[in-house]
């Protein structure tokens, strides 16, 4: 609304609205799920109940949802699984709310540096090469996202780390077993370690990163490594409770890893 | 282009009777008018506003008129004697009526002007009023060009959340998530109101209501959008229900791009009387065709209803229909975006073929016209990630098939009307399906003699019949039988038709004149 | 496996499993949700955030779905609507279960009966036609689900009300005012009003149907008529809940509705 | 049936090829044995069980037959001597080594047996242990007409929950949600085993262990839902890997009905050594061929890692490689199920026409192959609904150009392991997509000199001159090239290389020579 009399306003023949004004009302101290009108908690849910279908199915999704707390549960959909299985699908709407003021998320690079940056930097700061061993351990065969980091060819436009002149690197490919990737950071004098680990069943990537961590501790080692791991359900955050130093997740390109390599070790 | 025979015979013949239909219409219809096609008079002249009981101003004077029996002159001619009584301008009259301080025939009476006098001062004031629907058509075509409309087929979205702020908000996310068109669905209650609403209004049900205010307050928000994300975004509403050609009037001054508006919608399935529907649709296809606004027709109800299967022929029998009553509003082709509908069950062997095959004969049947292919609706159940392939097969059928404005099929058809991601997810499934498939139809050739050319030689075989059965009868007779999804209709009943009336000696509708004289000289 | 020797079973030579025992472990008092392991109490969610795209979305999302009680939540996918809003997609595990042996699910009818079965019924207990007027009422136009019930065609395979000998009926269509349907009821002498509502935003059948009861009860005829009503979105607890008998949801057919009526109208 | 124009020159080319380098590969292992082909005639000869540290009996045997150089005169030789001793039959054999209280080269040491005496003895029983296995594949024949196997393309779903006991529970869900096949995936960690585990197993990584049990135990459950639901359901588990041979055999013996068996896929994906896979896969098919099972091989996998629009023709080169040392195990046209897959990025205009170009050219040149169509996977993302949707089209391009296997792909790829509504809902997708499309390959057909066509025409020109130069350059230095996937592989390198040994002048595998005897006798 471009008129700002506010005659006009009241009277019924320019009786008008001003969408800016009332499109702005989002209170991000108190965020909630959005269908189509604010604050309405929409939310969408499926699962599987191990129990046969019919109308008790369906009551009983409904009830479970109803204890989660969510309000005005309806279930839209249920499916015969066979076995005594059922699907259901729902919708209700979410009662509680989010700070969106006070979200916070812990990331490992505070600036990404460009391809040419983060060599001269490199050059200027450490006057050396970063020596990084990588690994998809355990028996995780998965080995396109390290490459994506590491090799040559890189990852979404970017040069991957062996590009770089400010570093020189081993990627031992996939199913390495700690320990075998362990002697080799010693025998090459490493100054990271980059482990992949892409699958997360029954979390055997949460048991493969830790016992390296252990293996470390235990030979008294730890310390001598920048220790990274990477992966579609990893994160930062995730990354930091397993004893590492940081985390890459899904998307992450080659310089926002080597930018944190070279600023962390800088640092040192 | 993978291309049907199609026996140009048969084509003819359904041109033939589909204007041997819209001449019954027209007689049917002729020296008649409605209280909703003079309202609309009144408030293209200008007149706006309600008074203090919400009663909107063309409301009052139609009202006032008639009960006065002066209408049947036509609400301009009394209009513009009621101006030339010399107290108020437009506006003025506007406001002295909404405050109860003026009665039109009582002006009318004072009015000393000669017949002569009032038609020129009323054709003087109708070139201005046109003028300015004019210029809006240029805003549209100027905005056009600098922006682009995106590629064929449109994609086309609705918001209906009964908020015209809320659906601010969805519409804009849904530009910038790939939108070409924005439907604003009309609340429930209101095809059946036989006045339009006023102001902006936050409480629809299953849609906003469609108020010249709403229309803006969209508009405006588009437009800033559109600017940004650097497309043209279409706006559409509805002319259909009570008062077609007065919506119809509001979209063209409000710069709405496309209308619902379809020539026996009302009739079918909101129950309007005839008579009423008939010389409404006439009217306010006059204005979309002035202010260069396609319409979109809703054959595709049909098929909610009736059995798509049986009753395929049924909806083109009536775009053939549509089409020719649209081009006597002077509508030209381009203008003409027929409704089509993908609604055959899902659990039929080889169900893709046949709609197809139905998709691809109306794309020939009318190749210039922008179809409006509508999505599957009634067999959408509950399980969002079925429905959501069934409007990636829709999607297919068009691209393959070449449509011109696809309404996205939502996930959630058969749950709520729209959520703000439902829209995203859709107009990503139409997108993939569409560029992933682009030159798909190129590319194909169909089996001469196989199951797809078979089934649209049935189709329009039983179109053409139909057409020929429907000419025979007269369409009124023939509507009264249930011959369009199974609804009978009464010839003297439904909605409305208390704002029926016959016009006098004397009566002109200045702005049909105009346009009509316009738009035929092009 | 069929061979019981227990020596067997513990030899290494035989070491053997008995999936029909080994799956027959679900706990009817405390079902979960059901991904791939038993009481793995996986859940998937999508709901829109009114907030900026990005990891402080993803974020936010993570919290809100931590808030409400689930475990364990990875945000799968995330996509920016524009106008600062983000869907997003979630796994989590639900924390609740569900006695699925106390389910309870209010029915309308106990016994449905065949077409042939409920017009003797009518006969002999009744020894007269069943009286019932129906509407779509308010601004609903959506008669299709009425007329599934009501007209001579019916629904999945089964006639309509209007074909049984037994009842009488009158369908006046749609967008009937709840004044409309009261007075041909009266007019007619009915047994049973039969109300459809399809159009459920904002709670608009709530609200239509709560003004039918209303208005009955100020005219002091709530008594004279079985209630009932049917819906996509409806169910026979809303129906009571609301003051009707009876309420039918998706995919009722007209035998529930006519047997029903004629069990019920027997009774009193 | 839409058909492209094939070059039948091109193709006699690329067969020819693919002789001369099946013929490479014969002589690159010729004369060579390994320690998992001796472990499978060890267990085809009835040995079976652990010791108590879990370590297989068949193992124990060939680590004794090495040791003591034995080996080399084949493991069945060995076997019959130690059995001609006199002490044991051959389960009570397995139990005395078990416990350690056997040591196979004493046992031969006091064989007083001519060679003659033992190759007789040998002979007779191989033949009762052949005998067992014809059975099998007899049984199958029989409940496959029984119940039948339901039509193309054939459904199949994975289980990989890594236990035994959830995999049942879900593949017997999934039979009754449709499936037509079901695939027990495998731990991750297995294929680099150089043993087979034991017993039932309820902890695997991302798939469940095969082991005989739990094939029987899978079995079993089938074969009831089977006949419950009154379809034949399949059985599928993996060959490949350091146990090749040893898992066809457990595969033959519990009545699997396709396995997972590549030529080249260990060398490639599991870096394990060229001789060692080229030896294991030779007898391993011949064993599937015995036992009538389908294999699966593995060309989808290049794509998961390679480019699919340059490299589809490296798919293609694959098949006709995989396809001729197939053909010289004695697998028939019928039981090769040549893999492929839909990977082609999404996002790509015109996508889909190269996924139809490439399975269509595919189903051409292997007409008689059941190919196994692999679903979308590198592009599959957390989105879900487009994820369904991508799958939606897999299964359209199937439909269209008549595959025999198709691996649906599940909304959840890029997520985790199927859970048990994924596949109901992959299972859905497909059945809706055949059906609704069922005969619309029929329907159509491929524009002579069209982008379908062209793609076709380039891809099969690409294939014969890879074919070609492989042929001139011979297989292994094609592969230390990294010719495939881009993945190098030196010669030399590799796991399993221990495991390969020289064959003594009197070495013979009495399976292998019954089973090719048979097999081309027919
Ligand atoms: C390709 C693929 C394969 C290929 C792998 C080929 C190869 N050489 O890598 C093949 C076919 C061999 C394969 C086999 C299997 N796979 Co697989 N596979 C995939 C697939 C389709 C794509 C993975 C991928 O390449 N992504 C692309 C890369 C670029 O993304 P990324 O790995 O996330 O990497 C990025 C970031 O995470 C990060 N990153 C990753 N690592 C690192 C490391 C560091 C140091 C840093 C800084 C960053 C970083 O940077 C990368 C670039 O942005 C996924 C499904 C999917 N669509 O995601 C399944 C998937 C990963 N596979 C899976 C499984 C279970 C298997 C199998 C066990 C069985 C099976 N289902 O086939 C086998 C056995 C493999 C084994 N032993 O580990 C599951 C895992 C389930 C889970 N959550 O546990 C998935 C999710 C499929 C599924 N739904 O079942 N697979
Ligand atoms: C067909 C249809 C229409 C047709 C209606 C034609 C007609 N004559 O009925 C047309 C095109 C005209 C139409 C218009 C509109 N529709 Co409409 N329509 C549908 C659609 C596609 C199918 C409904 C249907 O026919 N179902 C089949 C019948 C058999 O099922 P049913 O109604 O559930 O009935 C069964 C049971 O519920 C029960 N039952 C029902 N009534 C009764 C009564 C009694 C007494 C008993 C015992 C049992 C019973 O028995 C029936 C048989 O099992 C749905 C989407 C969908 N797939 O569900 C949208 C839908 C219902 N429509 C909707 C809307 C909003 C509208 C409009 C307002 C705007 C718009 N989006 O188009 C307009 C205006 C209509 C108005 N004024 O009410 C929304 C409602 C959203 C909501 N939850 O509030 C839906 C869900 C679509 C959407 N997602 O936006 N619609
Ligand atoms: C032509 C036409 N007009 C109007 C409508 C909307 O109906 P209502 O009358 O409820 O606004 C439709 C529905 O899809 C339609 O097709
Ligand atoms: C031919 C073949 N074998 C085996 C596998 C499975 O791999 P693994 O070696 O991990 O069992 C695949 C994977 O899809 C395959 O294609």
């Amino acid at each position: 609304m471009k008129d700002s009399d506010p005659d006009r306003k009241s009277s019924s023949f320019h009786n008008s609205g001003n969408w800016q004004e009332k499109s702005a009302d989002v209170d991000l101290k108190q965020v909630r799920p959005y269908g189509d009108t604010l604050n309405d908690g929409q939310i969408q849910l499926s699962f599987t109940l191990p129990v046969p279908p019919g109308p008790e199915a369906r009551e009983a999704g409904r009830t479970l949802l109803d204890k989660l707390g969510l309000k005005e549960v309806e279930v839209v959909h249920s499916r015969d699984l066979g076995e005594n299985f059922t699907f259901l699908i729902a919708y209700g709407r979410c009662p509680v709310s989010v700070d969106f003021t006070k979200i916070e998320v812990a990331r490992a690079t505070t600036t990404t540096m460009s391809f040419e940056e983060i060599n001269s930097f490199i050059a200027d700061k450490l006057k050396r090469q970063i020596r990084v061993v990588g690994a998809c351990t355990g028996t995780d065969a998965h080995t396109v996202g390290l490459d994506a980091i590491m090799n040559m060819k890189g990852y979404a436009g970017e040069y991957g780390l062996e590009r770089y002149s400010g570093f020189a690197t081993w990627n031992l490919g996939s199913q390495v077993p700690n320990e075998r990737l362990i002697s080799k950071a010693v025998e090459v004098e490493a100054d990271a370690l980059l482990v992949s680990q892409v699958v997360t069943q029954k979390n055997v990537h949460v048991k493969n990163l830790t016992e390296l961590v252990e293996l470390l501790e235990a030979e008294g080692i730890r310390d001598e490594f920048l220790l990274v791991v990477g992966g579609p359900r990893l994160s930062h955050e995730l990354a930091l409770e397993l004893g590492f130093d940081a985390g890459f997740g899904p998307g992450t390109t080659p310089p926002e890893v080597a930018s944190y390599l070279a600023q962390k070790l800088a640092e040192e | 282009m993978a291309e049907l025979e199609v026996d140009e015979k048969l084509v003819a013949d359904c041109h033939k009777a589909a204007a041997e239909i819209a001449d019954g219409v027209d007689s049917f219809i002729s020296g008649l008018t409605t209280t909703s096609v003079e309202r609309t008079v009144i408030r293209l002249l200008g007149v706006n506003g309600v008074d203090a009981d919400k009663v909107p101003v063309p409301n009052i004077m139609v009202d006032q008129l008639k009960e006065a029996e002066l209408l049947n002159e036509g609400a301009a001619h009394c209009l513009g004697k009621a101006l030339l009584a010399g107290s108020y301008e437009v506006e003025g009259l506007a406001r002295a009526v909404a405050r109860g301080e003026a009665y039109l025939p009582d002006l009318i009476k004072q009015c000393r002007a000669s017949r002569e006098e009032v038609t020129s001062f009323v054709s003087d004031l109708v070139e201005a009023k046109a003028g300015k629907i004019k210029k809006t058509r240029q805003e549209r075509e100027e905005l056009k060009k600098e922006l682009s409309t995106g590629p064929r087929p449109w994609l086309y979205v609705i918001v209906a959340t009964g908020n015209i702020y809320e659906d601010v908000r969805q519409a804009r996310a849904a530009a910038r998530q790939g939108a070409d068109i924005i439907a604003v669905i009309r609340s429930t209650a209101q095809s059946l109101l036989d006045y339009v609403p006023y102001g902006p209004t936050t409480e629809g049900f299953g849609g906003t209501y469609a108020t010249q205010e709403n229309f803006r307050i969209m508009r405006e928000a588009l437009d800033e959008v559109g600017q940004e994300v650097g497309r043209y975004i279409q706006l559409v509403n509805y002319c259909s229900g009570l008062c077609m050609p007065e919506i119809a009037a509001l979209g063209a001054l409000e710069r709405l791009d496309m209308m619902l508006n379809d020539a026996m919608y009302g009739i079918l399935f909101r129950d309007i009387n005839m008579k009423r529907t008939f010389i409404d649709q006439y009217f306010s296809r006059l204005i979309n065709a002035y202010a260069g606004i396609i319409i979109n027709t809703g054959e595709d109800n049909y098929l909610t209803t009736a059995d798509s299967l049986t009753e395929a022929h049924t909806v083109i029998a009536s775009q053939f229909i549509n089409q020719e009553l649209a081009r006597r509003s002077c509508l030209p082709p381009e203008l003409m975006g027929l409704g089509h509908a993908f609604e055959i069950d899902p659990a039929l062997e080889d169900g893709f073929l046949l709609e197809l095959a139905q998709a691809q004969l109306v794309r020939q049947l009318f190749p210039e016209a922008p179809l409006k292919y509508m999505p599957p609706t009634k067999y959408m159940t509950g399980d969002i990630f079925q429905g959501h392939l069934q409007d990636g097969m829709f999607n297919l059928a068009s691209i393959i098939t070449g449509q011109g404005i696809q309404l996205l099929g939502m996930l959630t058809e058969a749950i709520h009307t729209p959520f703000i991601q439902d829209r995203a997810l859709s107009l990503d499934n139409a997108r993939y399906i569409f560029n992933n498939c682009r030159n798909l139809g190129q590319e194909l050739e169909f089996k001469s003699g196989g199951r797809i050319q078979a089934r649209a030689d049935e189709v329009l075989k039983e179109t053409a019949e139909m057409l020929a059965e429907i000419g025979k009868k007269g369409l009124i007779p023939s509507l009264e039988e249930g011959i369009f999804a199974g609804i009978k209709r009464p010839r003297t009943g439904g909605k409305g038709s208390d704002g029926v009336l016959e016009c006098s000696r004397h009566y002109y509708n200045p702005f049909a004149d105009l346009f009509r004289k316009e738009l035929s000289s092009q």
